[in-house]
């Protein structure tokens, strides 16, 4: 039996005494699939895990609040439950967590780079893995991409791979891809002057529509209907088209995610215009990592640090006046 | 105005498009599709920018004729400095739209706007209450369709009477062939665009007809039932299981609607400093829990399945419903393409006709 | 813009009620002489400053943002500061990212017997912020441009 | 709205460089400004009488007042519109004074920076609701911290007044430094026959309940209801049983333990009553210095206790009390004089401090009241004083004045000329400092009548030689470098604040200053009050003091809390976080960080909220701060007022 059919295995066990799993299943085209939530044994059948199971499930659990649910989790998935555990958005014990092994997921906008001059990822046919590789049915024929050339970002500096807090896993665990993430990309963003981040942050926001997908893909985003990005009591952004306001809300959904962004990269994703707003909370985190030594959703009974704070912070230098 | 198409085919080589480009830019803030990191935007041409026609614009270019915010007037309520706590109150209407044109936008981009014309021309008063900010923006817009090479797997054009060919709501339909672009205009705002371009030549005329047949030969089969949409969702309305089972994966962010070319809704907020302000209309979608939200706190859509009917049910049943048919649905498939738990409208409009029949 | 459009920038300081509200009291009845590009924003206690306050005021148009509490330990409120210090250590680290000079912004603290120091603080963050210049502002919608008026 | 705003001259304080009538010309213009004027002192009578004309005439419904810190006056001027029917929230200050006309004399740039506070004001004051307070009950019951002379005049006034008076002191007894002291000035009466009857009255008040060797471990809860842990040190000694018969301390073998109370002039035993008048007199065990605590065999105290109070197994005990308001007289300490390497850095026996000094004077002291030098015993002849010793010197962080050494050293020259007729004191000054009530005539006395010999000068060094040591230092008066004979030197230390009186202000959440004295409410208006409401000052903990100003303030501590706790009910601060449930997604983000435990979790409907327990909230606004969808928002601090008065200034 392949994993994916263990992993059928289980969540067909899991449903025998819990109403709701939720994973994946085949979407609207073949580079897509979409979150599933089975139910019976015929939902069970659509469930397909891998390369595809891009969407992050954690990010139902809130309004699943309750309800005893189960997940099938990736590593990062993984986190970003840990995350709402520890921060007790959702209880540990109406969660039933099924992991897996991921060797990474797919990154559609990769696929359109690679696919540059032939066609569009919406007008591949088919997709069909093999080992490490990924062969699509194009309009010009069959491509044959490497896995690891059109797999998210965040997979390249994964350290997390297995669902570490699953109550059952599927397959054998993998070896993290890196030991320490090193902010590479950031490091590569900053080689940019200031003038130029800013120019950059400009002409990016002037894209943004402010649909609002990258906070309500963001699992730890629990205010959801509430958001100050619309309220007027309190009134911090108008609705206006304009980029101070729309970068304003990234800083909002930045600085709320400060210690408590695990890195899913879901908001970045979701962005149809194509923002890097992941970038913005990544500042944080690697701040977070290197100021208190924490990284979200890896230890549920940790306080998030800016819920907390020490009387000698010694990774903090005040200025001298 | 529709034209006798015949008369009015033009030539532009790929050399001189540029040339053609800045003519248009200089009448006018003139659109085109850009390529911005991993999107595609309209924006305003400028000199050198290179025009994106093989990847298809991520949003619809609706706003240049509804931008995502407008002034509708500004006010000052400073008063006589004589007699301070005697507030005074200037009104000032927003100042007038230029004249626009958008450049290749897709085909299904124009039929978009006919979904929101009869809306801001007053359909429901009997065309008493015209939306002159969206009219006259509309007005002085002129629109240069392209006729689409292939169709993407989320396209669907032709399930909602359109084709990727089609000109309707277009001023001018611009094909690619051998060496350049055949323009043809439909409208006389399009042809006075065009009319310094050079006629095209009957093989170029033949040329474009068939890459237009070849265009809608690729174009996906409608389903045969589509007819009965608005009655299946119409049956449906009560079908709480139904909803909830489709929209559960959705979370209900604003993505489809602000890339849709036929969403219109807009919401109304006051924004002041000191003594003066404005008021102003901005994008708001139908998915979101403070679309309805009402001043008592009571919300008629608090679950998201419920939003989800009314965006479903709105463009294939309500408003097909007052409006002859016509969905409020160009088919371009943003709403799928970009929605990123991968809702999927065309299922589901699939999924009620098939469970209405079962009902 | 200031209506001192040569002389002064506009710098904002949010300062806590008890001591470095305080401190700038004691540094005023002191006559400690000041520049005078600061504008103080009273708040309880640091811990109430929210840093989208100072995210909002750079995004404003603001050329330097100070804030100053109550020394670590000596909060009036007992733990705002050090909540406070965490959330504004990493903004001040956040900043750059942004493309804004972190020396733009500062906090500090600042009791309320400190007259002389806070005199310090201000001539030193002043000084620092006419050595950057005035902050190139960030564009909003045109529509939104009636709105500024008002701080001219 | 209808504001109204006033701009006060404060005579020239402000109007020296603020044109005060282009700024009222400038309100005027702002939004909801219904009235502006410029007013000579708002707060004398004539000034808040027009304020409250002008909100009757106007139809006023809020009020700035652009004068003086809030900090000063915001209490004045919300009485002032309560009186005109507004609600005292409805008011806000604009600080043109403090942060305006005093620190700068650019009237260009004070008229526009003044202009500028005044928007802001105006602003935030759009936004201002009416505020009530709700009233709770509290606790009559006051804690005096430190049972020096301060103290103990606190605890006996606010007793006498009827409160019941918790009294904690660190020490095995009451009676601080006034206890050490033989005599006192300018009276030269003697310190313990004013100060033991005191001592006594503590004693013996039924009102009063004494702690000593105690500390205050903890303090929670605010004005009208703190929650105060005392920690009572282990003595080894059962004090219910001990009679203070002494028995323990003639037999203790551990005889060469330093002994605290004589400032280490000669040693003392293990067990200890510090002295004859201790109150309480109860034996106590110093535990570095007993024998069978640190080496596990000795035992001699408990042998020969008559009533068996000896108890080598006692722990630490915490008390808890809940109290009203609460009295710090903590006192101070001496510096440490050992860092002036010119005085022999503590190497030359016959160097001693003041208050050694002062033991040996006494009669009950080591020597028995005899002056004789820690080296040999012999009488001294030739004294030399030295002031000044850690005071007024910036060099080592203490360039105040420590005010009572002129006087003690005066009084000390005095008591050597009585004690030892033939001897010569000689006294090295900085400056004489004697500006209290016959001072000045007593300092003139000790040179005139008992030849004292006062020479204005530093002293630069003192070195032994022989069985003398050698004062160099310099007479700036005649302008010659002088050496002095001395058989013995005594250093009048400056005095510093106590060691731990930052962690005690850190438990009672009150400010101090850089030296770690304590910050009280207004140098002037509120001199025994803090910041911290139910908390007062006391004694040298506030600033140094001499005995009589001591006294006179802590009788004013007791004043101040017999004050406040002679009402039953408290009203609470209205400026405290409250909760739009509708927006509230039950997270509980602010029921973690609220640092007095003031916001916790309901159910309402099925879901989880935050509610705000009013009496309980101090208004810290943390919780707003933390809150991403600003659900909690803090009352008269809300996200939008004071987006309010950034957007007044930051936009554009």
């Amino acid at each position: 039996m392949s994993i994916q059919d263990d992993i059928k295995a289980a969540i067909a066990k899991a449903l025998q005494d819990i109403p709701c799993v939720i994973g994946w299943g085949a979407g609207p085209e073949p580079l897509r699939a979409t979150p599933l939530f089975m139910r019976n044994a015929a939902d069970v059948e659509n469930f397909t895990a891998g390369f595809l199971a891009v969407n992050n499930p954690a990010l139902y659990l809130p309004s699943c609040k309750g309800v005893k649910t189960a997940l099938v989790v990736k590593g990062c998935d993984a986190r970003s439950v840990g995350q709402l555990v520890a921060e007790n958005l959702v209880k540990r014990d109406e969660l039933y967590l099924i992991g897996y092994p991921c060797s990474g997921v797919i990154d559609v906008d990769k696929v359109a780079a690679r696919l540059e001059g032939k066609c569009e990822p919406g007008e591949v046919t088919r997709l069909r893995e093999e080992n490490e590789d990924v062969i699509l049915d194009t309009p010009g024929g069959e491509v044959r991409l490497a896995k690891k050339d059109i797999a998210a970002d965040k997979c390249a500096r994964c350290r997390y791979p297995n669902a570490e807090s699953a109550d059952v896993f599927i397959g054998e665990k993998r070896a993290p891809v890196v030991d320490q993430d090193e902010y590479a990309d950031l490091a590569d963003f900053e080689k940019l002057s200031l003038e130029e981040r800013k120019a950059f942050w400009e002409k990016e926001l002037s894209r943004c529509i402010r649909c609002y997908a990258c906070r309500n893909a963001c699992p730890l985003c629990v205010c959801r209907d509430h958001c100050v990005a619309s309220s007027r009591e309190p009134h911090w952004l108008t609705q206006a088209d304009g980029v101070r306001d729309k970068l304003f809300f990234q800083l909002i959904h930045a600085t709320h995610l400060a210690g408590r962004c695990t890195g899913c990269g879901e908001c970045e994703r979701a962005c149809p215009v194509g923002i890097p707003v992941l970038t913005l909370k990544r500042a944080f985190s690697r701040q977070v990592e290197d100021m208190f030594g924490y990284m979200a959703g890896i230890d549920v009974n940790t306080t998030p640090p800016l819920l907390t704070f020490r009387l000698e912070e010694p990774e903090i230098k005040e200025r001298e006046w | 105005m529709v034209m006798n198409t015949d008369t009015a085919q033009k030539f532009v080589s790929f050399e001189a498009l540029p040339a053609f480009l800045a003519k248009l830019a200089a009448g006018a803030t003139l659109y085109a599709p850009r390529r911005e990191n991993k999107a595609v935007v309209y924006r305003p041409w400028q000199a050198g920018d290179k025009v994106e026609l093989s990847l298809r614009p991520t949003e619809s270019c609706k706003h240049v004729v509804f931008p995502r915010s407008e002034e509708l007037f500004s006010f000052d309520m400073g008063g006589d400095p004589e007699k301070p706590g005697k507030a005074g109150l200037t009104l000032q209407e927003a100042s007038e739209p230029g004249p626009a044109v958008v450049f290749a936008a897709l085909s299904c981009d124009a039929r978009g706007f006919l979904a929101f014309d009869p809306v801001y021309d007053g359909c429901g008063t009997g065309g008493k209450a015209k939306d002159t900010y969206y009219l006259k923006r509309r007005e002085k817009t002129t629109l240069i369709v392209r006729t689409c090479k292939s169709s993407l797997n989320t396209c669907f054009c032709t399930w909602v009477g359109g084709s990727p060919a089609s000109s309707e709501g277009a001023d001018a339909l611009l094909t690619e062939i051998n060496g350049g672009y055949l323009l043809e205009a439909v409208t006389d705002k399009g042809a006075s665009l065009l009319a310094s371009l050079p006629a095209a030549s009957d093989e170029q005329s033949a040329a474009s007809r068939a890459a237009r047949e070849q265009a809608v030969q690729s174009a996906p089969q409608p389903p045969q039932d589509m007819i009965k949409a608005p009655a299946a969702l119409g049956a449906l309305f009560d079908s709480a299981a139904f909803w909830e089972k489709q929209s559960a994966h959705c979370i209900y962010c604003g993505a489809c609607t602000y890339l849709c070319p036929t969403c219109y809704c807009f919401n109304i907020t006051d924004e002041s400093n000191g003594l003066k302000g404005l008021r102003m209309r901005s994008w708001d979608n139908c998915m979101s829990p403070l679309f309805t939200l009402e001043t008592s706190g009571h919300n008629p859509r608090q679950e998201k399945a419920n939003r989800l009917k009314n965006r479903v049910g709105h463009k294939f049943s309500y408003y097909p419903k007052i409006h002859s048919g016509r969905f409020s649905c160009c088919g371009c498939g943003r709403c799928i393409k970009s929605c990123p738990s991968s809702v999927d409208i065309r299922k589901i409009v699939l999924d009620a006709i098939k469970e209405a029949a079962n009902v | 813009m200031s209506v001192l459009n040569t002389k002064e920038l506009r710098i904002i300081g949010f300062l806590c009620n008890w001591c470095s509200y305080g401190g700038a009291d004691t540094a005023g009845v002191g006559r400690f002489t000041q520049p005078t590009d600061l504008r103080v924003v009273r708040v309880p206690c640091s811990g109430r400053i929210n840093p989208l306050f100072i995210l909002k005021s750079l995004l404003g148009g603001a050329d330097g943002v100070l804030v100053s509490g109550c020394h670590p330990r000596d909060c009036h409120y007992a733990e705002g500061n050090f909540y406070a210090r965490r959330r504004l250590e990493l903004l001040k680290g956040f900043l750059p990212v942004l493309g804004i000079d972190p020396r733009r912004f500062e906090y500090t603290w600042v009791s309320a017997s400190e007259g002389q120091r806070w005199q310090h603080v201000v001539e030193a963050f002043t000084a620092q912020i006419h050595g950057l210049g005035p902050a190139r502002g960030w564009p909003e919608a045109p529509e939104l441009e009636i709105l500024n008026a008002v701080a001219r | 709205m209808r504001i109204g705003v006033f701009i006060c001259h404060c005579g020239s304080n402000i109007a020296g460089t603020v044109d005060c009538a282009a700024v009222a010309a400038k309100a005027a213009t702002y939004p909801d400004v219904a009235y502006a004027t410029d007013i000579m002192y708002a707060c004398a009578e004539p000034g808040q009488d027009a304020i409250i004309a002008a909100i009757k005439e106007h139809q006023l419904s809020g009020v700035v007042v652009a004068s003086c810190t809030p900090r000063m006056h915001e209490p004045t001027f919300r009485k002032t519109v309560e009186r005109a029917g507004l609600n005292r929230y409805m008011f806000e200050m604009a600080n043109i004074r403090e942060h305006v006309s005093w620190i700068g004399k650019d009237i260009e740039a004070n008229t526009n920076k003044a202009a500028e506070l005044v928007r802001m004001a105006a602003a935030k004051l759009r936004l201002n609701k009416e505020l009530k307070p709700k009233s709770f009950p509290v606790t009559k019951r006051l804690l005096v911290v430190g049972g020096g002379v301060a103290g103990i005049q606190a605890a006996l006034d606010a007793a006498d007044a009827g409160l019941e008076v918790i009294l904690v002191e660190k020490q095995p007894t009451i009676g601080g430094k006034m206890a050490k002291l033989d005599k006192t000035f300018p009276t030269v009466d003697c310190s313990s026959c004013i100060l033991g009857p005191r001592m006594v009255d503590v004693a013996q008040h039924p009102n009063i309940t004494l702690y000593a060797y105690s500390e205050v471990e903890s303090v929670s809860g605010y004005v009208g209801n703190f929650d105060v842990k005392i920690r009572k040190k282990a003595s080894y000694v059962d004090w219910v049983k001990c009679t203070g018969c002494g028995l323990c301390t003639e037999k203790c073998p551990a005889r060469k333990s330093y002994d605290r109370f004589n400032e280490g002039v000669g040693p003392t035993t293990a067990i200890i009553i510090p002295f004859p008048q201790a109150i309480p007199k109860k034996a106590s065990i110093e535990r570095e210095h007993c024998r069978l605590l640190t080496g596990g065999k000795c035992g001699v105290c408990a042998k020969v206790c008559p009533t068996g109070a000896i108890n080598y197994a006692m722990e630490d005990e915490i008390i808890e009390a809940r109290v009203g308001g609460i009295v710090a007289a903590t006192g101070y300490d001496l510096i440490d004089w050992k860092i002036y390497e010119e005085y022999g850095g503590g190497r030359y026996p016959d160097v001693v401090t003041s208050l050694q000094y002062e033991r040996m004077l006494s009669a009950s002291g080591p020597t028995g009241g005899h002056i004789k030098r820690p080296s040999d015993g012999v009488e001294p002849k030739d004294v030399v004083f030295i002031q000044c010793v850690g005071s007024r010197d910036p060099s080592i962080g203490r360039p105040y004045c420590s005010g009572f050494c002129c006087m003690y050293t005066a009084k000390q020259a005095i008591l050597t000329k009585d004690h030892i007729p033939d001897s010569q004191s000689y006294v090295f000054y900085m400056d004489i400092r004697s500006p209290g009530k016959g001072y000045d005539e007593f300092t003139r006395r000790v040179q005139e009548e008992y030849k004292a010999r006062y020479i204005r000068g530093r002293v630069s060094l003192v070195y032994p030689k022989g069985n003398k040591l050698i004062v160099r230092g310099a007479d700036t008066l005649m302008g010659v470098q002088v050496e002095v004979e001395a058989d013995l030197v005594v250093l009048a230390v400056g005095a510093e604040a106590a060691s731990e009186s930052a962690k005690l202000a850190e438990k009672l959440r009150i400010s101090y200053d850089s030296y770690g004295f304590f910050m009280e409410g207004h140098p002037k208006l509120k001199p025994v009050e803090t910041n911290t409401a139910g908390v007062f000052l006391a004694g040298a903990c506030q600033g140094l003091k001499d005995i009589p100003s001591s006294v006179a303030q802590g009788s004013a501590a007791a004043a101040k809390a017999i004050g406040l706790l002679s009402r039953d009910m408290l009203d609470s601060d209205p400026q405290i976080a409250f909760v739009s449930a509708n927006r509230c997604v039950g997270c509980g983000k602010c029921i973690e960080v609220c640092p007095f435990k003031a916001i916790q979790e309901i159910d309402l409907r099925g879901q989880p909220k935050a509610e705000v327990i009013e009496t309980v909230c101090q208004g810290c606004g943390l919780c707003n701060a933390t809150c991403p969808q600003g659900a909690i928002q803090l009352s008269h601090f809300t996200d939008n007022q004071i987006l309010a008065e950034v957007e007044a200034l930051c936009r554009f």
